[in-house]
Order: C-alpha cells, then structure tokens, then sequence
C-alpha cells in the first residue's frame, strides 16, 4: 500500500491521480457500454416495430425506455438451471468470456479527443496500444470461445449445432475481416488506433476525404459485412437462428447467464460500429462548434463524443434495418460468400492498395502500375479458385 | 395464363412418361416387398413404433427412387418439434443429420387429434358446420363449404344463385387471408422477422372483413347445409372492395421485400424440388402440385360454385420448388382479388338458403305467425333434420389443395360416417422426400412452403 | 435495383402512420355481428323473455349451456308465459360463440352483446349464472369486475344478426320480426337486399 | 355444377367384367364400385396402369355397426367395416371410388402402397382409428394416437371419454 | 430464485415493488402454439395489436428463457406429456395462461383424444374464454395476469395448492366414462435441475 499509493507501477512517472483517473475511466467505459447497449436493445425494437407499422415496447416508462432494464431486472431475479449432461465448470465460464472479450475490444476506441482532468492531459480512451488492432483481432477470436464453448458445454444438440455454426462462421470471417483492416492499416501505417484517429482529424470539410472509408471504400464495405457476420448479426444470425435451431448455442440457458449472451451480442455489435467509426470514419472527428472557444470544455470533451456517438448510430441504425429487411442466409451460403468472395475481394484490395500507396512513395507511375498489380490480383485470385477445394470438401474440412 | 379446357387436356395427356414409369416402379416395390418382414422385425426391435424413423429404402416414390446418401456413421438424430418455431404448430419432423444435412426425415403428426370425426357423428347435420370450421382453422371458411356440399348432395337440393356467389366471395376471401397468413410465417421462418408483420397486417384487415360478415374471425360457422346463417350485412360491397385494394398494396409490398431479394431465392430456388410424377405417387394437391407445371386447379378443371362464371388464372410455375410455391401463392392472391371483385359486381338478389321447410329454419317472423312454423324450428334445432341414407364425397379447392368430404348417412339427422381428406395431410407425405440431402435450413424452408396446417393434418 | 428494394419497404414504413390500438385504453370498433358474452334479454315491462324451452342447451354443439325450466307462479311470474327459466348458466370455459343458441332461441332471450374482453382467475368465475347474465332494470348488461366495459359498448346489447335473421327468405329481408327488450325497444332490422 | 363434374363416362364397365364380383353403381352422380377386399390391390393396380387413374386421393374407412338404415345392393355381402378408395383421373378427368366390405372377423385388407406411395399415410390413419391392418404395408404403426393408445377410436363400440361439463347449478350428470 | 423467502422491511419490499415490475414489463412468452388459438396468438403480436408495447414481442423459442406460457389451443393426449415437459423446462418464476375453450376444458370438443382442461397437467394462472378469443381478449388475459404478479396473488394460490397442478382435478375427471387410456408421466421428466 505504501509503495501502490504513491508509485503503484513503481515507475516513478504515474501517481495515484493518474491510477485513479484510469479506474475512473474504465467505470465509465463499461457504464457507458451497458448503458449504450440497454438503449441500443431497445432502440432496435422500436425501429422494427416503427418498419412494421406498430409502437413497439411503451409500457415500461416513457417511451417504453425502460424496457431493457426491465428485462435485465427480470432475468437477474429468475432461477437458473443447468442441464444434467452440461459440462458445468465451462457451461458457468462462458457466458463470461463472451461479455469479456466484447468489453476488451472496446476498450482500445478513442472515444473523444485529449482532455484534461485534474491538471492530467489524458485521452477519452480506455488504453492505446501501440498494437491495439492486433489486440482487437485477437479479442474477436476469443470472443468466439464463448458462444462455441456455450454451445458444446450445453450438453445437448441444437446448441451443438449451433456452436458449430458458430465456430465454422467466425472463422470464415476473421480473415475477410482482418484482410479488411489491413486495407487502412497499409494506408495508415500504424497499429494504434490514436495514430489512425489522428490521421483522420477533422481540418475542415476537406479532410472527409482522408477519412478512410473514401480510399479505402471496398475494404469498409468488406468490414462492414464480416463484422456482422462476426456478430452474428442478421442476416448472419444463424448461430441463434431461432426457427431452425430454437436459440442455438443458447438454448440451455437461463436467467443472468442468458442475460449475459444477450448483452455481450450487443456489445459486440456497438463494439465492432465503433471500430468501423474509429477506422474508417475519423472516430471522434467532426466540425467543433466555431462560435465557441476552440479549448472549451463544449469543444474539447463534448463536440468529440457528440460525433463520436452520432456516427456510431448511423451505423447502428444500419443494422436494425438490416435485420428489418434481409431473410437469413444459409450456412452453406455464409461460407461461401466469406471464402469465395469476401477474401479474395479484401486480398486483391489490398494488394492494389499496397501497390499505389509503395508507388506513390517511389514516384512510380500509377497509370502502369495500378492496372499492372490488379491483373497480377486477379491472376493470384485465378490461381486460388483453381485450387480451391469444392463446397461439400470445405465444408467438412472445417467441422 | 389462362387455360381453356383443350389447352390443359392436352398438357396433361402430353406428358407420356408419367404411365410409362409404371413398370419401374412396380419392379422397385416388388424389391421392397422382399425387405417388408426385415423392415418388421427391426420395427418391433426398437419398439419406437410410429417414432421409429425408417430406413431410407423405405421412401421410394413412383417415378424413380430418390438419390441415395452415403453417410459416415457420424450421424446424429435430432427432434425438430412438437414444440418447434418453424414447425407450424405441433408437427415433429425426425432428423437424421450428418452434419448439418438432412440424411432422412420423418414427419411424426397426431399431436393436435382433436377427434373430430368422432365428434362429427355425434353432432347433427344443422350442428357440422361447428365441427368442421375448426379442422383447417386457416381457411375455416372451406371446411364449411366442403361439408355443407356433401350434406346437399346426400340431401339432393339445389342452392340459390345468390347463396352460390356469396359461398364463392367468402371462400376467396378466405383463400387470401389463408396465402396472407402463409407469406408471414414462410416469412418468418426464414428470417425476415417484418414480413411476418406485414402479413398479419394485410391478414388482419382481411379477418375484420369476415368479421363484419359472419360475426367471427376465425371458425365463421357461416356456410351451413342449404344456405348460409345470414345474409350480407349493410355496407358489404365498401368493405370487401377495400380490403381488395389494400391487398394488393399489401402483396406489391411483398413482392418488392422478398421476391427479387438475392437472399431469399438463393434460399428458395432449388430447394425442395418435388416433380409432377412424385406428386402423383404421393397424392399431393393444391399449390405444391401447380408449383410442378401441373395446372391442376378445382375451380378450373372441374368447376364448382360459380367458377366457371367468373374469370380468372390457374397459377402455375415449373421448377416445383419452395420459390415457385412462394410464388404461387402470391399471385393466387392476386387471381382471388379478381374473383371477389367479379363476385361484388355480379351478386345477384334473391334467397340464399335453400326454401325447404325441412332444412332451413323459419324466418323468425313467421315463428309468431305459424304453429307449422314454430314446430319445424324445434324439430331443426333439437334433432337436426333427416337425410336420405347413403354416401357422397365432395370436393372443393382449399388454399392447400382438394379437401375432400367423405360423408355416410343413414337417414338419421347424424352422420354415421364424416371424414374429411385433409390436403395437409397428403401434402405433409411429400416433406422428408423433399428434405433428404438438404441442410437444416433448407428443412425449415420445405416445411414452411408445403404450408401444413395441423388441424387439418391431426383433424 | 429490385434486388433491394425491400430496404425502401421498410424505410418508407416508418413514416407511415401507426395502426396499433392502444388496448386497454382504447379498443377496436366491433361490427354490428360481434358475436360477444351472452345476455338474457327482458321484455319492455319487465318480464324475462326466457321461457326455459332448452333449446339452446340443446342445440348447444358444446353442452355449455344448462338451463331449468319452472312454472311461473301466478301472483309474481317472471315471464309472460307459463313457464320461465329457473336455472340458466353458460361455462364460458366451453363456449366456443357459434351462436346457435341465439339462432335456436324462439323469444330472442338470448343475445350476444359486443364484449369479448374478460378472462378469469378461477373456474368458478367462468360459470355465469343467470343474475350474471340477465339485462339489469335499465335493459343493459350486468357488468361483471373481470369484464373490461369501454363507455358506450353496451348501448347496443346484441349481436342480434343471427337471431333476425330471415332464414334464407329474402321476402322477409327488412322485416322487423324482434319484439321489444328493455331499455332499447324495438329494433330496426338490417337492411339486406331490400336496400 | 357439381354433378356436371362426374358426368363423363367411367371405366367401370371394363372394370366390372374384369374381375369377379364388383358391383357398379352410381352415388349421387359418381361412380362407386364395389370389389371384393382380395382383389383391391390388383383393382387399384389395373386402373393406374391401364385406365390412366393417376391419383389417389383418398383411403378411409366406414363403421357400419349401428347404422339404422343401410342401403343393400345386389351381389354384395353388406359387412361391419368398408373400406373407401377415391382416385382421380387427371388424363381424363373423372374420379372413380371403390368400396370393399371388410369382415369383423377379418379386418385386413391388401395395401395399395405399391400402386401409390401416397396412401401409406392414409392407410396407417385408418390403422389407427378402425384397426384395420394393411397387409404389406411398410410401416403400419399408429399415426394419431400415441402409440401405446389401446383400441381403434373411430369404431362404433369404443368409448367415447366424454366428462360432464361443470355448472354452478347443475345437481349431477345427467 | 423468487422474493418469497426474504423477510419484509423497507429494503426488501421497495426491491420486491422493482422485480414485480420488471416481471410485469418483461413478461416473456414461450413460442408454444397448438391450435387456431395460436393463430390469434401470434395476430396479437401484429401491428393492429403488438404485444410488442407489452415488451412481449419476444417470442422465446427456448422454453429456458420464456417465462409465460401460453397454452394456446386443444391440448390432445399425445400432446400432453410435451406441454408438461416443456412446462418443466421453464424457470421459476413462470406463468401459465389458458387461451381458449380448448385448453381451458376441452371446449366442443369433449371426446377420447382431447384433454379436458390443461390445469389436469399444468397450473393454470388465467383462463381466456372464446374459440378462438380475440387478440384483445388475450391481451385482457395478460393484462389480468400482469395485475396479478403486481399484487402477489398467484404466489399466494401457488402456496396454498401446493404449487402444482391439480387445482380443479376433483370436478374435471371423468367419473362414469371409461379410463383414458394414457396416463401422463408428471414427474421426474425434466431434463435438468436446479443450480441452487
């Protein structure tokens, strides 16, 4: 205690404010995320139910507001049950890594832009990683251990078959998905997410064209289908697929723990619109309000998180209207439009994107060398599909 | 689209190959036959019964046998329903899945017996009408239709004109709200959570146009032997043809939502595909039937009611899979728009119960005016009325193909016999051919477009 | 761009107007044939139109109907004629509404108003005895706690549709064949063909 | 209308002379022939393959045992259970039914499986509600009732299981 | 993991207010249709009515996560031992409602394969008459239900019988009739059990 409270890392740089500011923001990252996906929950069943002509949830405080909360209240307060033939030990463990991995992912998104706090300049992000990227690819790998955990720890059959979707479908598209972000990481050259934010910074509307998603447009659209499906989302949710396999991975869970999953999917959807804003959009860029001082606590804590959030929703209306509209694929039809399209559509974009941003540095000439790379993609790309085993081999290459 | 007579006698007749598959058939089943005491002894082995999924030789239909799967022994069985999402109610489809593919299928149904044929015999002709508007409790209307045809052929009486084409506009009704209800669960089944709402939609203003003419919204009670309950009320002809417009906004809405959706047919074209030659041998009607480019329609091709009165389609299409039958029933709705409206324009004046003193009921006002009266009412109400013994079976369209009523009477005001051949039932025959080889997806979609109802099914 | 085109099903929906009913603030308008719980009618002075006759207990495809018969006694009599009924419930946990009962009804004592909105916590409560059905002293419906009355439904006691209706005849469409009932009167027949 | 349907010629002239002891008639305008419960089968098989009957549409079965009044006809030995087939024609479009007299004694009749895969649902309802077997039939168990279910529901003679219905008033069962 | 046990004081009864609102606002059903009944069940959940504004939009089809069942329609013997199962496979706190005549008491249909009335299997919180009752009719029934947890009552009743089913068995059953051939299994089919 004595050493912790004046120099916890023993550093000698960092002091208990500085400590006290870093739990105080890893509070109010997981409050906000909570919060966020409560709204998120609710604001999604009011749009569907507005596409269909109807109110949605009214009854639970104004608007119907409260209505994730109660829930939540709900399900905190009812029984829980194992199955006799779970494995119980992992059964417990992973609604947990589920909500853990999709509350890491998070925490590397620069929320809003450099503060101070009590004398301490920080910034409105939990951590930034020097790899945060990395760091983010591999807690969207973890987090797939829950629901295939979930799903075999459950000890029965539709959500065995659900865990096998789930696991199939994650890997399917983590390479797309990677292979998308390595289109803004060729163009940012760094890994740090402050780095690709800062790379984005709003200097006027001029600057929406260094916003990744103008060059680097067919990896967003790339990312945004992957990331989806990594959420299993609609029309991706085949995990779940409530007509085909009741609830899917999970079918055997009940109460908090079902509470958990629930949240955790959500999470992991705002998770992923806020990695898609961070790369793609500027995260926290936007226009300041000019007629107030540039350093003022409106322009430098509130303007940020105000587009920050804005665009995050844009994105997340999306989605409800995603799964308003599309029927759900089939399993077969996942895998394909992950292994036979979407990779090999990130892969070439990335190596033409590499191409003109090397020539571009090398003063090449880019009329001769664009076409040049992209005949050299699709030759590699032949040359894949050509060894490329068929659908019913690949498919039981991965179960 | 339309068909004269000749056109579709020709289309029939011209397609050889189905009597020529005789012979083949013949040979596969003699094989079979050899197999039937195996197939015995492994039945009482397991002692499952009718939960025992059966060996794949067993699903051999006319027209050549399916295409056989090699499994790896890496299979497993899995229980889809009673208590299912997809499985309408309370059908349970026995899987053999390798993987995530439908190795064998079997539908195991009787879990909505109702009993109704038992509760048929008890019930007298002037009571039917109760009975059997339950059994299809999507199109209640045809139920009612089928068996007060049968009691009028045993009783050998004539409708009215204007009991006819009222008979003929609730049925079509009834068929749109039927498709409606199917679009929103085929819909839902695949994942497209706002079709579903839209077709409740479009089904609900359809169900309050039933309601103002019968009173109820389901199980009208309304087409009885002789007649119907009541006349149309005050005001029909605004209801009806409103509703008519917003169908059809309803079924462009549809079409835009689903019909060219890349997702959607590359989740409904190919899959489940039945030929015209399995129908035959399975028994199959209705939609899935046309759906094979077999134009067999009732109303066209051997007209009931009024219908070769009025003018309109036999939908057809010919790849026989869940995106034709999709299809089908979109425009079917389509077709009985038409009807309706013809029906609106064409209704003709006059009685709509038969004017048989024996069958119908008095007006109530001739109750106070006549002790003949008053007697036939008791007598009506209390044992019903007398049919002639003997037998008849009657035929009409439903939604799902021929329903058929079977009905025996002995000259009592009971039926001694009232079955009703249900076009679910047939139809559910063609589910786990279509299934084998597909993957669960596929299983929900096929389950979901031979659109089973299972009260009629169970019945 | 029809691939797509039920994105813009579903975005111009939501600036369409909303069709939900905000029960149970507000219910649905129900058609003049709802069938909806029985009543007993009464006659303008009074007297129950029910003469126990049975015939809807008999005539009942569910049996949900038990009705007694007993004679009127002379000083006091119930109905008109000789004979009223005495005993009169109807299970509701059997009524399946197909309103042969108030086909069969030879006085129109029995009617269905247009409520449909009651549930129950108990059996017992199910069974409505004849206090329950019958019409109160100013012709309307007795409204029980677990009936969700909206101001206005029982202007109208019956879904009389069945009861009046002319048999197929169409020489008596618009005939008023209902005689009077407390508190309402004489009822005005539909229409029909005779428009 | 409705009989105009049936109004075209049928082949049971043919059928009649082909085998021995069926009975032609005509009900309410359809054509119903009575054959003999052994040659079923063969009937069915004779008008698929011959007479272009390309459906069958319907099995179901008759429990005569209470009837008041039973119509006789000639040549025909009236017996507790039918048996009713009804087949289609699409070629031709016309129908034709066939009724066979099942014996209390014997209630078993040939399968039709091998003409029509179609009819083994049907078969095995009729199974399960008469108990009537289908003697080759593939998979005769019960299809409604569950399977430990004892006796045939549809037959005159099984009990009905009604309970009274409950009312405030009522003083007992009736 | 219910609120009965816990003694009473100014904590416990403002925590008990919040979860009998919670469950009243989030009252899940389970996707269990049988009959015609499931049909007017599932139009209430369309936009005319939306038992959407209810929070009960959500249509469980894991009866783990369901926490209102509605028994909607003719509930036959072969059907019986199922609904039991999956009533089994619900979670306390649970709900059972009754929709329609059918499976309120076999409605018209009073014959060998028809059970007469679901509360011979399951508790029966709320009887919804009308073949089929009207999607308003089920909402007065969920309605009814909803006031029902906020006062506590069906805990009450479920004490009082014993929590199982069986309330009305003496006046249902068949006295004269033969035996039903099968016997429903109650006990002991439920595949799991409690966490503790």
């Amino acid at each position: 205690m004595m050493l912790g409270a004046g120099d916890p890392l023993l550093s000698g740089k960092i002091d208990l404010t500085v400590v006290l500011i870093v739990i105080g923001k890893t509070v109010a990252v997981f409050a906000f995320l909570l919060v966020a996906v409560m709204l998120y929950i609710w604001f999604m069943r009011k749009v569907i139910a507005d596409m269909a002509s109807r109110v949605g949830p009214d009854s639970a405080g104004p608007w119907g507001i409260l209505q994730s909360l109660a829930d939540g209240i709900k399900l905190f307060f009812k029984e829980q049950s194992v199955p006799d033939s779970a494995d119980r030990r992992v059964f417990f463990l992973a609604p947990y890594i589920s909500l853990m991995t999709a509350f890491l992912a998070f925490s590397i998104i620069p929320i809003g832009g450099q503060v101070s706090i009590a004398g301490h300049q920080t910034y409105l992000q939990l951590a930034d990683l020097p790899i945060g990227i990395l760091f983010l690819l591999a807690m969207s790998g973890l987090g797939l251990y829950g629901v295939m955990l979930a799903g075999w720890s459950s000890g029965s059959k539709y959500p065995l078959l659900g865990s096998v979707r789930a696991s199939a479908q994650m890997l399917s598209y983590e390479a797309a998905f990677g292979l998308a972000i390595v289109g803004v990481l060729v163009q940012a050259g760094t890994l740090s997410t402050r780095a690709i934010v800062e790379k984005q910074a709003w200097t006027g509307v001029g600057s929406l064209g260094t916003w990744y998603v103008i060059p680097a447009f067919v990896a967003f659209v790339i990312f945004l289908i992957s990331a989806i499906a990594e959420t299993n989302h609609p029309p991706f949710d085949l995990v779940e697929a409530e007509q085909e396999l009741v609830g899917g991975f999970h079918t055997e869970y009940t109460g908090i723990r079902f509470a958990i999953f629930y949240l955790a999917e959500f999470m992991n959807l705002i998770t992923m619109s806020a990695i898609a804003v961070t790369l793609f959009l500027g995260g926290p860029a936007g226009p300041s309000l000019g007629f107030l001082s540039a350093t003022g606590p409106v322009n430098t804590w509130l303007m940020p998180v105000f587009w920050f959030i804005a665009k995050v929703m844009v994105l997340l209306f999306g989605t409800v209207w995603l799964r308003a509209s599309l029927p759900r694929l089939r399993y077969d039809q996942l895998m394909d439009l992950g292994w036979k399209w979407l990779i090999e559509l990130a892969f070439i974009w990335v190596m033409v994107s590499g191409v003109i941003i090397v020539g571009r540095n090398e003063g090449w000439n880019l009329i001769a060398v664009v076409p040049l790379s992209l005949l050299g993609g699709l030759g590699i790309l032949g040359v894949l599909r050509a060894s490329m085993p068929n659908r019913s081999e690949l498919v039981e290459e991965i179960l | 689209m339309s068909l004269t007579e000749e056109e579709l006698t020709m289309q029939i007749t011209g397609d050889s190959s189905r009597t020529d598959s005789g012979d083949d058939v013949a040979e596969d089943v003699a094989e079979q036959s050899v197999l039937a005491p195996e197939l015995k002894r492994l039945s009482r082995q397991t002692g499952e019964g009718s939960q025992e999924l059966r060996p794949l030789q067993e699903i051999v239909i006319a027209g050549g046998p399916w295409p056989e799967l090699e499994g790896d022994g890496q299979t497993m069985i899995i229980n889809m329903g009673p208590q299912h999402p997809s499985t309408h109610g309370v059908l349970r489809m026995m899987m053999e899945l390798d993987g995530e593919t439908v190795v064998r299928a079997k539908p195991v149904i009787g879990y909505l017996h109702t009993g109704m044929e038992k509760t048929g015999e008890e019930l007298t002709y002037v009571q039917g009408a109760t009975n059997v508007t339950r059994m299809d409790y999507v199109s209640p209307l045809s139920n009612e239709l089928v068996f007060a045809t049968a009691v009028e052929q045993l009783l050998d009486v004539e409708v009215p004109e204007r009991a006819i084409w009222m008979r003929m506009m609730l049925v079509e009704l009834n068929r749109i709200s039927s498709h409606l209800l199917f679009q929103a669960t085929n819909g839902m089944d695949m994942g497209a959570v706002n079709m579903m709402l839209y077709g409740w939609r479009e089904r609900e203003e359809v169900l309050r146009v039933l309601e103002i003419i019968t009173g109820l919204r389901m199980n009208h009670n309304f087409i009885r032997p002789g007649g119907l309950a009541a006349d149309l009320p005050d005001g029909w002809q605004e209801a009806v043809l409103g509703v008519c417009k917003q169908v059809e906004a309803g079924i462009a809405d549809y079409d835009k939502l689903l019909t060219e959706n890349p997702i959607w047919q590359s989740r409904t074209v190919g899959v489940g595909v039945i030929t015209t030659e399995q129908c035959m041998a399975l028994s199959i009607t209705g939609p899935v039937l046309r759906s094979t480019g077999f134009p067999w329609d009732l109303r066209k091709t051997q007209p009931y009611l009024a219908y070769d009165q009025v003018d309109f389609d036999v939908i057809y299409t010919d790849n026989g899979d869940c995106y034709d039958r999709y299809r089908i029933r979109l425009f079917e709705v389509l077709e009985s728009v038409k009807i309706v409206r013809q029906c609106v324009a064409k209704m003709p004046g006059g009685d709509y119960r038969v004017q048989d003193k024996k069958i119908t009921p008095p007006p109530r006002a001739r109750i106070d005016e006549s002790m003949e009266a008053l007697i036939h009412h008791f007598k009506l109400f209390t044992e019903g009325f007398r049919v002639p013994p003997g037998e008849t079976y009657a035929r009409i369209e439903s939604p799902r193909g021929e329903i058929g009523c079977y009905l025996v009477s002995d000259g009592t005001g009971k039926p001694v016999r009232m079955h009703v051949r249900g076009p679910s039932f047939y139809n559910l025959q063609a589910i786990s051919p279509m299934m084998e080889g597909r993957m669960v997806a596929d299983a929900v979609a096929i389950i979901s477009t031979c659109d089973p109802i299972m009260g009629e099914v169970d019945r | 761009m029809a691939r797509f085109s039920g994105f813009g099903v579903t975005f111009k929906q939501m600036f369409k107007p909303r069709i939900t009913g905000f029960y149970p603030k507000e219910k649905r308008e129900k058609p003049e044939r709802f069938h909806g719980r029985h009543v007993l009618n009464r006659y303008e002075d009074g007297m129950e139109k029910c003469i126990g006759c049975e015939l809807c207990a008999g005539v009942c495809p569910a049996k949900c109907i038990y009705v007694r018969g007993a004679d009127n006694s002379v000083d006091s009599p119930v109905s008109p004629g000789e004979r009223f009924g005495f005993v009169y419930e109807i299970n509701y946990l059997r009524c399946i509404h197909c309103d042969m009962c108030v086909e069969a009804c030879p006085t129109e004592a029995i009617t269905e108003t247009k409520l449909f909105e009651f549930s129950f916590a108990n059996r017992a409560d199910a069974i409505y005895t004849k206090d329950e059905l019958l019409v109160d002293d100013e012709g309307r419906a007795k409204r029980q706690p677990w009936e969700l009355w909206l101001g206005g439904e029982d202007d109208k006691t019956s879904a009389w549709m069945r009861a009046t209706s002319s048999s197929g005849d169409a020489d008596y469409e618009g005939r008023v064949n209902w005689s009077g009932e407390l508190g309402f009167g004489v009822r005005e027949p539909e229409q029909g063909q005779s428009l | 209308m409705t009989e105009a349907a049936y109004a075209y010629t049928t082949p049971t002239d043919a059928l009649v002379a082909k085998f021995a002891g069926s009975v032609a008639i005509e009900s309410h305008g359809q054509s119903v022939v009575h054959v003999d419960k052994s040659s079923l089968a063969d009937v069915v098989e004779y008008l698929r393959v011959s007479e272009e009957f390309t459906m069958c549409l319907d099995v179901t079965a008759v429990d005569h045992l209470q009837d008041v009044e039973r119509p006789q006809i000639d040549g025909i030995k009236r017996e507790r259970f039918e048996v009713v087939v009804n087949l289609i024609s699409h070629p031709r479009n016309i129908r034709i039914r066939l009724i066979t007299q099942v014996p209390e004694s014997d209630p078993s009749v040939p399968t039709l499986t091998s003409s029509f895969s179609g009819t083994s649902f049907p078969e095995r309802e009729v199974y399960d509600m008469f108990g009537i077997t289908f003697e080759g039939h593939p998979d005769l168990t019960r299809i409604l009732m569950p399977d430990e279910w004892v006796g045939h529901p549809l037959r005159k003679d099984d009990a009905p299981a009604r309970v009274p219905v409950t009312f405030k008033g009522d003083p007992g069962p009736r | 993991m219910g609120m009965e046990q816990v003694g009473h004081n100014f904590m416990t009864g403002q925590l008990e207010d919040v979860v009998q609102w919670a469950r009243r606002r989030s009252m899940w059903p389970a996707a269990f249709g049988l009959a015609c009944c499931a049909i007017e069940m599932m139009a209430a959940g369309g936009a005319h009515y939306d038992l959407g504004r209810y929070g009960m939009e959500v249509f469980r089809a894991s009866p783990r996560q369901a926490d209102l069942m509605i028994v909607a329609g003719r509930v036959s013997q072969k059907m019986a031992p199922v609904l039991r199962q999956v009533y089994d496979q619900m979670v306390e706190p649970k709900w059972v409602i009754s929709m329609g005549v059918c499976a309120s008491s076999g409605g018209m249909f009073n014959n060998y394969a028809i059970v007469q009335g679901v509360d011979q299997i399951v508790p029966v919180d709320v009887y919804i008459p009308g073949c089929p009752p009207g999607p308003e009719t089920l909402m007065h029934g969920i309605l009814n239900l909803h006031e029902m947890v906020r006062t506590g009552e069906i805990m009450k009743r479920r004490s009082a019988n014993n929590g199982g089913a069986g309330i009305e068995i003496a006046n249902v059953l068949p006295t004269d009739s033969a035996p039903t051939p099968v016997t429903i299994s109650v006990a002991d089919n439920s595949s799991s059990k409690l966490a503790v």
